[in-house]
């Protein structure tokens, strides 16, 4: 009985001492996670049930009044909208354009560093130059984007400044920002599939580049792929950068979206406790679609 | 895409000057072979010789440095590894690891079987014949797999299966396919014996049923002499003999030959030449005559099975004998081998099959006299080269058997 | 159309002339889509690059030229080099770049391995954290961070600029990924042979996932060299700004930006980021293949 | 003993006039040295710092503060006490230097919350830039520029009809990022942004109509693009708009980019009512933030040297702004420039009709723009009508205002 | 940490009722076993019947469902795998992908010979002592790689060499340990059969020089015999039986174990209890007596060794003969294995060893008559298990060697 109950003690050490070297291996990072994100989430779940103005010296409880009015805000409501738009448009094109070019490159033998470089380029780029660049690009009458639309014989856009084209530009300045990075990612990834794989896939037939994608790559790649996914996702949902200096939510409102407009309560307006209930129904807006799609997707890309 | 394939009626394999280096590693150097339609052709010798490599360039997995290969009598060097419909079982598996075992045993009669519009997801769901065409595959998967004694684990992942069943998957998927040519790379050697036994008499069938070429790489003796047409011995990128089973076995072109095949290896002696050209062994010349010298060195290649204990038996063909001393008994159950030192300065010694009976009159320590017959002896040069026997009176055992009825 | 690069594509060999022209035309297609998408990403590079090296009466003009007609880059170079600090700022760049990075890859590394491979309580909620954080936009603990680093007396230090970034969900999530998918059976075999869980994670698992870890660092650095909005909430010593700052110098909202000095500055600046991408770029192509395991 | 000042701005591009200021103040005060905190990107978030560093008490000793929000800095900053009043100080100085220095319009720029708490020190009212050659070929005289917006308007209409891709004019009302442009439409008109009461607002009914209507007549008479207002910058530098409305800030900017394509003039800004037009003034006022007596007293020299003529002169030199300080238009300072560069004088023309900057009661500034910035736009693009556009306005701005 | 490890000076090994399962598939059940100090055991089985759960469950790697491991006499099972120090080879292989075969075999050598510090880098570079660590490790596994034929393959990396080569980094990375049991899953499965020779002697000197445990898992029949002191025969995630080797090929316990062991498999040959206990074979009684109910079904094993051709021999002992008729010679080398169709309505056949002078003396398609020794033969009951004969006098031939001088 004795031996039973030693042994029983003995084997929790075991698991002790593993889940102990897992909690270990996660605590630093557990640490800084409480200390620069989970306390400052805390002080602004605070903020959010208060009507503290920015630089005001005190504040009144209201509950949840804020996020009551938020719910019902139309400027909010639109914004959601607007921010949907751009996240339909820039995750797949981020995502499966990404994956299209890192698929191309990867086979690529001396142009490969060559094409790396260029699609790698917009990542490195700072907004305060590439604002200005885009500006003139898409310039109605002075770009050369809308010189090649005339001469192709359609007429010149002015693709920021229209309503229905702004959110769309903005969209696809997104994707270009975006895919070079998208694009290493997934280079990582195939570096990491065994070649041998794809030998088998040869011989066994499956030889041109759609089977061979189909057989191997895109089961193989689903770590990378999800991750990309719900990164481009985030970052899509997080748009805020492009609107604020290119746009700033203009014209007439179609690219105010849901971090711009957070923004201008918080800091245009000093609405702070308003903007911070915002920010929490931001928050748990993505983190349940990002949450949701992480864990159904990790059962699947995994073996 | 397949219309030169389908033109080759003839499933030949030609290499020629086949050569092959990883940067400064020479791995093969000049390969020639020609292996007939239909042949079943395997690859033998030591770990690292680059039979591996070899086979990877017949698929044209690896591109040679330089040389040609030819299937069917056509160059398929521009050819890439599908085109080339051969089947192969690799060395490492390589499975899908993402697929169960029915979709990896699938994968090639998907790809052969199938339009491509019938392939790609959602567009498939839409095609009528596609279930028909599953069916199919799905009864040849499943009579594979029964071949193979996998029935029960045909939904499981490679990650959940023992070592030898993933590498009865890999054979699966080279088994289900209908190819010019298969080429296995050691697709046994993780299986027990009792089914490698199944699966040599299974690939024996399978040869015989679709009557294809195999080039097959095995590193077990029995595998090699008891499937093969013809048996290819390898060295360090080269090809040291390319014969029937038994040629190697009993007519080594070299003492590398000698030594790599059969198990325990051939017991080698040293010897000299003595006038008229008598082989002498220990001092004592021998009846065998070679075309040599007088002087020279030369080493005596005696089969542990050639070997028996006790004074020599005139009755049975030239007999010569030494003495030695048992140094250990090793138990195969079937039979016993064994290990006597010499009673000469030379340390060496040599090793002895027995059955149980004959191995039970021997006591380790004791002192015996080995004899053997000559006729079942080989006389290597010092360059290590068979001699044949100057006279056609002690030819070898093969040879004497044919001659018989 | 290769998708890898397998051997069969060595040029050498003699090929039949339909398939050389059906390889031919996929090579051009493959290459087709690759340039028209290098066009679109190139395109806002050859506008800066061309604006560096024009005087000013020649950026906005209605004909579009590729050269301008008086060389102006000298100019409009020193302009830049000279009326900002650019070289400093790039050194503060420098410093804050190695200094985050290093910090997240020690943090993330031995976290992401925790969540990947070992089994520990809480796991799942330690990943919707991390996954919370990557959700949460940098203004957010903006305030409470400013704040708390103002009560250490922290504030004007490099150590502020970077405290925020420490930790990196980013690559938490990233490696994780990566290391689900390293072969089980070597890390039981380090286990074996009585290597440390701690060197497990940096001498058996890290070098494998050497393409992530290369894909992530130049994302770190790109982030935080092009970072303005946190430094300057921390930072009211301009000797410590970062790189960005530089651009900010020609880029004027209010008085109108100096386009030849700003895409100067500009491409000053991007040129470090893309020597860096070149650096590590060579980790994306040998990654370490799993041959360790049959 | 020594006083170093930490001095706080906007806009890092600015460095190009703050600098040379500096220079020259410590060369004339060698006790007192100067130190520039790292500039903020914009007016925002230079307040959004202001407004931090108050709660932490990490506040510079001078800040330049956008006359936009001045009031509500003002209000912050006075609860915690940290913002010094100028108008001792102001008073503390002899009367006849303050009377040569600045005018009452100038000082009323930096009172906000009833007292002087800054001094201007960049001001800008709009101003009208125009391609000599375009004006003179549509049959204008590019020396005498219309001085109303009807005429103003016909002269655009020609200017577009006499060219093939060019607009006649452009005023970027409809994407400003705040409400400048549409305070001087109000304003020039004589009307009021708000109503004596300060409840409601005063440019609502037939007034506001008939500016909508204008506005819109810029789009279908003279063929003005909505687009960007930088991107409309460009246009016109690249010589395909014929009048183009601005801060002066940017003329040292534009007359750079222009080099010699075609002829830039400037010219004052149509004013309807001539007897009680007005125009709004952006830019900003210097203030105190400073604790220590002896930091304030030195910062108060600062602020004296900064609003003087000799940095005004480089101020105006540098950029193009609309000097604040009485004396820097004289020959002593920047005649020679202004007869030299006549584009740079005609802002001066404008500082007597400069009026302070005035918010809307609530805090809701920003927001009221946004608002009122959709419903021009979208009557510039011909999808709402003035009068239901102005309505809209009124009735939005009204709502806001509480 | 060791402070356990250090008592304990004996390296027995005692599994108690060892259980596991993956999900729904059991795979161990309740698996008992006591190895002994310095054992050398040997565990062989089907394909996928558990030998590598059970040396995993060893190591510590996998963790049992119920029962538990003892190592030394101390539990372990609150152990971590480094803490029971154990060295194992894995069937995968599990080399370090991105380390050249010198640092793969040095690991466990730079884990056990140097602190943390030293390892660290930077650090190191500080460190005098460790160079003179460094010089002992290098030459360690200068010594092991030559054991292992390795020596110009020491700064490749895995992903450079063949699959032999592979298996051998493998093994070395074992055999430079020096720990209290050796785990050995296949070891030798990819290599030739002479280099396996060679590592099988080297294997033997390393147990004999370090008298520590070793758990082999193997496949060949050959290592299973001449190496271990026991065999354990598992299947199904149980432990038929356990014994010397010769034991278990001379008194299988039972059908499955008699099938299993030996190759060619034996011949089983179904057959009745007729009168008295005696064994009937096709209807005629033999000498054999075993206690069974008259009329019960048996059946016969005969090993492929004990048939030989011709007439009865009464001199040696009790011999039987059935009639069959030759349908395959097999040729490898050294001896053949003869396929006879039996002439009965029984389809089935048996093999048989012979040399090749007897083997010449047969042709395909003629009827021979068979005879074998009834004392080498077994019979089994209904149930699978073998019976003892009823008197003593025809006991088997292990039992009668043992008897002999
Ligand atoms: N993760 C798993 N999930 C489910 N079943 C598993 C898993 N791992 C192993 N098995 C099953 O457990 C059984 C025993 O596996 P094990 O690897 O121990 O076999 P083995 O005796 O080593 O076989 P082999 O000789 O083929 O290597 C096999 O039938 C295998 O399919
Ligand atoms: N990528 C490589 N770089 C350098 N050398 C290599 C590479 N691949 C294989 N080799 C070497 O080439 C030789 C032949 O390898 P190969 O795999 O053909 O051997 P093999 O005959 O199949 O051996 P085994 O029986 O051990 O599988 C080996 O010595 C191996 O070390
Ligand atoms: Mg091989
Ligand atoms: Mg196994």
């Amino acid at each position: 009985m004795t031996a039973v109950a030693q042994g029983a003690a003995r084997s929790r050490r075991r698991r002790w001492i593993e889940q102990a070297t897992g909690l270990g291996f996660a605590l630093p990072a557990l640490a800084l996670l409480f200390l620069t994100i989970l306390l400052p989430l805390a002080v602004l779940l605070y903020l959010s049930m208060t009507n503290y103005e920015f630089g005001a010296i005190s504040a009144d409880w209201v509950g949840l009044a804020n996020f009551q009015k938020a719910l019902g805000d139309p400027i909010i409501r639109r914004s959601v909208v607007n921010t949907l738009v751009y996240v339909a448009v820039v995750v797949p094109g981020g995502v499966f354009g990404a994956l299209l070019i890192a698929i191309l490159v990867h086979g690529r033998r001396r142009t490969r560093s060559f094409y790396e470089v260029i699609y790698f380029l917009p990542v490195t780029s700072t907004l305060i130059a590439m604002a200005t660049v885009w500006q003139f690009l898409l310039h109605p009458a002075l770009g050369p984007v809308n010189a090649v639309l005339r001469s192709l014989g359609f007429g010149q856009i002015a693709f920021l400044s229209e309503p229905t084209t702004a959110l769309p530009t903005l969209a696809v300045i997104g994707i270009w920002q975006l895919l070079g990075f998208n694009m290493i990612l997934f280079l990582a990834g195939l570096s990491a599939i065994p070649r041998d794989l794809y030998e088998a896939a040869e011989i066994d037939g499956a030889s041109n580049p759609i089977d061979r994608f189909l057989t191997i790559t895109w089961p193989l790649l689903g770590p990378t792929t999800m991750f990309v996914i719900v990164t481009t996702m985030i970052t899509a949902f997080k748009i805020f950068d492009t609107v604020a200096v290119m746009t700033r939510g203009g014209p007439m409102g179609t690219t105010e979206v849901l971090l711009y407009n957070i923004y201008l309560e918080g800091f245009q307006y000093f609405h702070t406790g308003y903007a911070a209930a915002l920010t929490f129904i931001f928050l748990a807006f993505i983190l349940v679609f990002s949450v949701a799609q992480t864990f159904t997707l990790d059962k699947k890309v995994h073996y | 895409m397949h219309g030169q394939a389908e033109n080759r009626d003839m499933a030949t394999v030609g290499l020629q000057s086949i050569a092959k280096s990883f940067g400064a590693t020479k791995v093969l150097g000049g390969v020639d072979l020609s292996i007939a339609d239909g042949e079943f052709l395997t690859l033998v010798g030591p770990s690292g010789c680059g039979k591996s490599t070899l086979i990877r360039i017949i698929a044209g997995l690896e591109t040679q440095d330089s040389g040609s290969v030819a299937i069917g009598g056509l160059g398929v060097d521009h050819m890439r590894p599908h085109e080339r419909r051969v089947a192969m079982v690799f060395q490492s598996y390589a499975l899908y690891p993402h697929m169960s075992v029915r979709s990896n045993i699938a994968v090639p009669l998907t790809m052969s079987r199938m339009t491509m519009r019938q392939r790609l997801p959602l567009v498939r769901l839409m095609s009528r014949s596609r279930r028909e065409i599953m069916r199919g595959i799905d009864a040849d998967v499943a009579a594979v797999a029964a071949q193979l004694q996998l029935e029960h684990l045909l939904d499981r992942r490679p990650a959940q299966l023992s070592g030898g069943q993933r590498q009865r998957v890999a054979l699966g998927r080279a088994m289900v396919r209908n190819p010019d040519v298969f080429l296995m790379d050691e697709p046994l050697s993780n299986l027990d014996a009792k089914l490698r036994v199944h699966m040599r008499t299974e690939l024996a069938e399978l040869h015989k049923r679709l009557g294809v070429t195999f080039i097959y790489v095995t590193h077990d003796q029995i595998e090699a002499m008891t499937m093969s047409d013809r048996v290819a011995m390898m060295d360090a990128g080269e090809i040291l003999q390319l014969g029937k089973p038994s040629e190697l076995y009993d007519l080594p072109a070299s003492i590398k030959v000698a030594q790599f095949i059969g198990s325990p290896a051939i017991n080698l002696l040293p010897a000299t030449v003595g006038p008229g050209g008598r082989v002498e062994l220990f001092g004592r010349p021998l009846a065998r005559a070679v075309e040599e010298p007088a002087g020279s060195a030369v080493t005596l290649g005696i089969r542990a099975e050639a070997l028996s204990i006790g004074q020599a038996d005139p009755g049975h063909g030239a007999r010569a004998s030494f003495s030695a001393r048992l140094r250990r008994k090793e138990n195969l159950g079937s039979e016993f081998i064994l290990h006597f030192d010499l009673a000469g300065p030379d340390a060496s010694g040599v090793t002895m099959r027995a059955t149980p009976a004959s191995a039970a009159l021997v006591q380790e320590s004791s002192e015996v006299t080995l004899t053997f017959d000559e006729g079942l002896c080989h006389v290597f040069n010092s360059a290590g080269r068979r001699l044949e026997a100057r006279d056609g009176s002690s030819r070898n055992t093969i040879v004497s058997l044919k001659a018989w009825p | 159309m290769a998708e890898t690069a397998l051997p069969s594509g060595a040029a050498a060999r003699p090929v039949p002339a339909g398939a050389m022209a059906a390889r031919l035309l996929s090579l051009v297609a493959v290459h087709a889509v690759l340039v028209a998408g290098a066009v679109f990403m190139l395109l806002p590079f050859v506008w800066m690059l061309i604006t560096s090296v024009k005087p000013p009466a020649e950026i906005f003009t209605a004909q579009i030229s590729l050269w301008p007609k008086n060389f102006y880059g000298v100019e409009n170079y020193t302009f830049a080099l000279s009326q900002a600090p650019l070289l400093r700022f790039a050194l503060n760049g420098l410093i804050l770049c190695f200094g985050i990075l290093a910090v997240q890859l020690l943090v993330a590394i031995p976290c992401a391995y925790a969540l990947a491979k070992l089994n520990f309580p809480g796991r799942n909620v330690v990943f919707v954290l991390v996954l919370l954080g990557l959700c949460i936009p940098v203004q957010v603990p903006a305030m409470p961070l400013y704040i708390a680093l103002a009560e250490l007396g922290l504030l004007n230090t490099y150590f502020s600029m970077m405290a925020p970034f420490f930790l990196s969900v980013f690559a938490i999530f990233l490696l994780r990924q990566f290391f689900r998918s390293f072969p089980d059976d070597i890390i039981h075999a380090a286990r074996l042979d009585g290597v440390s869980e701690f060197e497990i994670v940096w001498r058996i698992v890290t070098p494998s996932a050497w393409p992530a870890i290369a894909a992530f660092s130049v994302f770190s650095a790109v982030a935080h060299w092009n970072d303005l909005y946190w430094p300057l909430i921390v930072i009211s010593d301009a000797k410590m700004a970062p790189p960005p700052l530089g651009m900010m110098f020609f880029a004027d909202a209010e008085t109108g930006s100096n386009y030849g000095a700003l895409t100067a500055a500009a491409t000053v600046l991007t040129a470090p980021l893309v020597i860096a991408f070149l650096i590590a770029r060579r980790r994306f192509i040998d990654g370490v293949t799993m041959t360790g395991v049959k | 003993q020594d006083v170093t000042l930490d001095v706080f701005y906007a806009f890092p591009a600015f460095a190009k006039f703050h600098e040379p200021i500096a220079q020259e103040f410590m060369k004339a005060h060698p006790k007192i040295k100067i130190n520039f905190r790292a500039p903020a990107a914009s007016y925002d978030e230079g307040h959004q710092t202001m407004l931090r560093q108050s709660v932490t008490n990490q506040l510079p000793d001078v800040y330049y503060s956008g006359f936009h929000l001045l009031s509500e800095l003002v209000e912050a900053l006075d609860k915690r006490k940290q913002i010094v009043d100028l108008g001792p100080m102001l008073a503390a100085e002899p009367e006849a230097w303050r009377k040569v220095n600045y005018s009452d319009a100038l000082l009323s720029l930096g009172q906000a919350n009833g007292k002087q708490s800054g001094l201007a020190f960049n001001a800008s009212t709009p101003l009208m830039y125009y391609n000599a050659e375009l004006v003179k070929k549509a049959g204008g005289d590019p020396d005498k520029m219309p001085d109303n917006w009807a005429a103003l308007v016909a002269l655009a209409k020609a200017i577009r009809a006499g060219a093939t891709d060019v607009a006649g004019m452009a005023y970027n009302i409809h994407d400003w990022p705040d409400d400048w442009l549409w305070r001087g439409m109000i304003l020039q008109g004589g009307a009021t942004l708000l109503d004596d009461s300060g409840k409601k607002v005063g440019f609502g009914g037939a007034y506001g109509e008939k500016a909508l209507q204008t506005l819109r007549s810029f789009v279908t008479e003279a063929g003005m693009p909505l687009i960007d207002w930088d991107q409309s910058r460009q246009q016109f530098i690249a010589g395909k708009i014929g009048i183009f409305f601005d801060t002066p800030a940017r003329l040292r900017q534009v007359t750079d980019l222009i080099g010699d394509r075609f002829t830039l003039k400037t010219a004052l800004f149509p004013i309807d009512d001539k007897a009680k037009g007005k125009l709004p003034t952006g830019g900003n006022a210097a203030l105190i933030t400073a604790k220590d007596p002896a930091k304030q007293k030195a910062a108060w020299e600062f602020i004296k040297f900064v609003t003087g003529p000799e940095a005004q002169k480089i101020v105006v030199e540098t950029a193009g702004y609309m000097p604040t300080n009485l004396r820097a238009g004289s020959d002593e300072f920047l005649g020679p420039f202004y007869k030299a560069n006549p584009n740079f004088r005609t802002i001066n023309g404008q500082v007597d009709r400069a009026a302070p900057w005035q918010g809307y009661p609530g805090n809701n500034s920003v927001r009221i723009w946004r608002t009122q910035r959709e419903v021009i736009n979208s009557v510039m693009r011909g999808e709402t009508a003035p009068k239901a556009g102005i309505e809209r306005i009124v009735s939005e701005t009204e709502a806001l205002m509480k």
